[in-house]
């Protein structure tokens, strides 16, 4: 069912991160991406361990070569970059979201894993607290 | 053991997936406001992946004419029941 | 319910939808209202995104419609529950205290007490500081 | 393709009214119907010649049985009482719609004829002005 | 385009989409400018429904984003665009005029000129009169 | 002849197909906002009931990065072409 660019990740089936942040709204049309990634970032300024979970049109948050909107308004690329930074390197993709957009990881601007459904499961049962936006 | 409230109809099919994605042997999914629509027969194949562990909020499903109309799988809990599943389980997370 | 066979628990609520748009805000509003019937404390409703308009003290809905903001004082005149507002989301949408008024060179303000205008640290700290978050989102 | 109850009407393919308002919404969850059907009755007010079109999750809004939410916010179901003191007597439901809800004609609260893709086609094009909600 | 091998149109935009939280305001003043700039003429813009908050004139956003409500006040300066605001869909959501805030009791208001507060009348009127009308929702 | 607005990703399909209901043979749909990532091969399902007929908003198309990954069968215009096309098409309809 994987080929090696979507192959499970064997080190995430027991993490337990403080946040699980679900982000399944794609970039630019609205602010839920954006308004989502800000809540995970001030909680890991607040000392938080937080990791994204990107699930259908969210892995389009991903997708490299973005840019900043016609009005100058600010893509969430800019943001992502920020991640890093506050120590948020924990990045998941659904593999069946990746699947059904045409979109492989090497597509992505960001090292992500990508997780099957039952995967998916572990990883959300595993969290004390998750966020979806 | 989770709880998942969901308040969008079946036309909105890419949520009903990536929920399924998420939902776990011991979780329940409670059906609000809009989400009412999935309890109808006609929409079975929409909650075929939540194992019959589905209610709907009565309040929302009266609104909306429904009351009658309920797939017999479903559950239908009161406001005070929605509550009580939110005590029940420890934890809860909406999908919209 | 009445017997209440689990612990009383503390809730905070973090509100995405507009008023009179979507129904969640009024969803969250009802739950808010029989979590504290049955004994439950909502300690704190945090609004975001467009949800931040629920706090607009400008809101003028037609006499025999839910208010929505009232609805939001009553609870927390009655229950202590705080009314947190998201700062940043606020100001880009035109929610302000008389504070953040006066700091842009404004004329008037729209958000006034229990609604206090907050940073997202406070959210986080309803989710750790609380038995329960429910989102009601629209 | 239909039966009685989705049996399409002779007469829709020709008629030209001053607008015609789309509603897609469902009921209750969002002010989208009832915002869409107060234009349709203020253009009527305004003595414009209006039709109501519903397609997807908006066949909802003619379910019979329908009251009032649960802190008293209005339904449409009050709205769409006034229709025909409006004088908007032209419904159109779209039949697949109907179908793919479990739902015929005779579930719901208002008399409306049910259009298949084709006449839906020709029933938008006859139209001067469209609005969608 | 230079040669504008068509007429000049008139235009109505009707927009639903809240600012900053959709990408629908944005695409409307876009699409505004865009067509002025061809020489058209978008004789209105009405809000409605969430659109309403594009008239706020408390929004503030970051300064190194785009000011919705300054945008739009600059088009009707320019280019005499009249600004259209539905007072039933604004007043639910809390957008008043200082009129409208005068008649409902209360001390501050939101609204002021180039946005006007009206009744969807001026949507039929709008719609009627115009050569076009193109809608920017969420 | 009339020209349609769509500005939702092909998550949302039962825009898709109401739209589909009403695009008629002379009719031309324009991908804007989000549903620019409707133009991707991936989606082109979504796009078969248009007949070809279908452009995508360039600035849409490029903040999002997918102007080089754009189906062949779409056309690209910017926002001046958008004014054109509101102006040669009398009528539009925006689906959302």
């Amino acid at each position: 069912m994987t080929d090696d660019e979507t192959a499970p990740a064997a080190d995430t089936q027991p993490i337990s991160l403080d946040l699980l942040v679900i982000l399944r709204h794609p970039p630019h049309g609205s602010s839920w991406l954006r308004e989502g990634v800000d809540v995970a970032l001030v909680a890991a300024a607040f000392g938080q361990a937080v990791g994204l979970l990107f699930q259908g049109d969210g892995v389009f948050a991903l997708v490299e070569g973005q840019g900043a909107g016609p009005l100058g308004q600010k893509g969430t690329h800019a943001q992502l970059a920020m991640l890093e930074m506050y120590d948020i390197e924990r990045l998941w993709v659904s593999a069946s979201a990746l699947r059904a957009r045409g979109l492989t990881l090497a597509d992505l601007a960001l090292p992500a894993l990508a997780l099957e459904a039952d995967e998916i499961d572990h990883l959300v049962h595993a969290q004390p607290r998750t966020l979806l936006f | 053991m989770m709880l998942h409230l969901l308040n969008r109809s079946p036309q909105f099919d890419g949520i009903y997936w990536d929920l399924s994605e998420a939902f776990g042997a011991e979780d329940h999914l409670l059906l609000i406001e809009d989400a009412c629509y999935a309890a109808l027969p006609a929409a079975a194949a929409s909650l075929a992946a939540f194992g019959g562990r589905v209610s709907v909020l009565s309040e929302d499903a009266a609104s909306r004419g429904l009351l009658d109309r309920l797939s017999d799988g479903v559950t239908v809990v009161d406001m005070a029941g929605f509550v009580a599943l939110t005590a029940t389980f420890p934890r809860s997370l909406s999908w919209f | 319910m009445i017997d209440r066979p689990y612990d009383v628990l503390s809730y905070a609520l973090l509100v995405h939808a507009a008023p009179y748009s979507e129904q969640g805000a009024l969803s969250a509003l009802r739950f808010a209202q029989a979590a504290v019937a049955q004994g439950h404390r909502v300690s704190s409703v945090f609004f975001y995104r467009d949800g931040v308009h629920n706090a607009s003290m400008l809101m003028a809905p037609p006499q025999d419609e839910v208010h929505l903001a009232e609805g939001w004082r009553s609870l927390a005149q009655e229950h202590g529950t705080e009314l947190l507002v998201c700062v940043a989301a606020g100001l880009r949408r035109g929610l302000m205290s008389a504070e953040e008024s006066a700091r842009h060179g404004r004329e008037a303000h729209n958000v006034e007490p229990p609604f206090v205008l907050t940073g997202l640290g406070q959210l986080v700290d309803a989710m750790l500081g609380n038995d329960r978050v429910i989102t009601f989102a629209p």
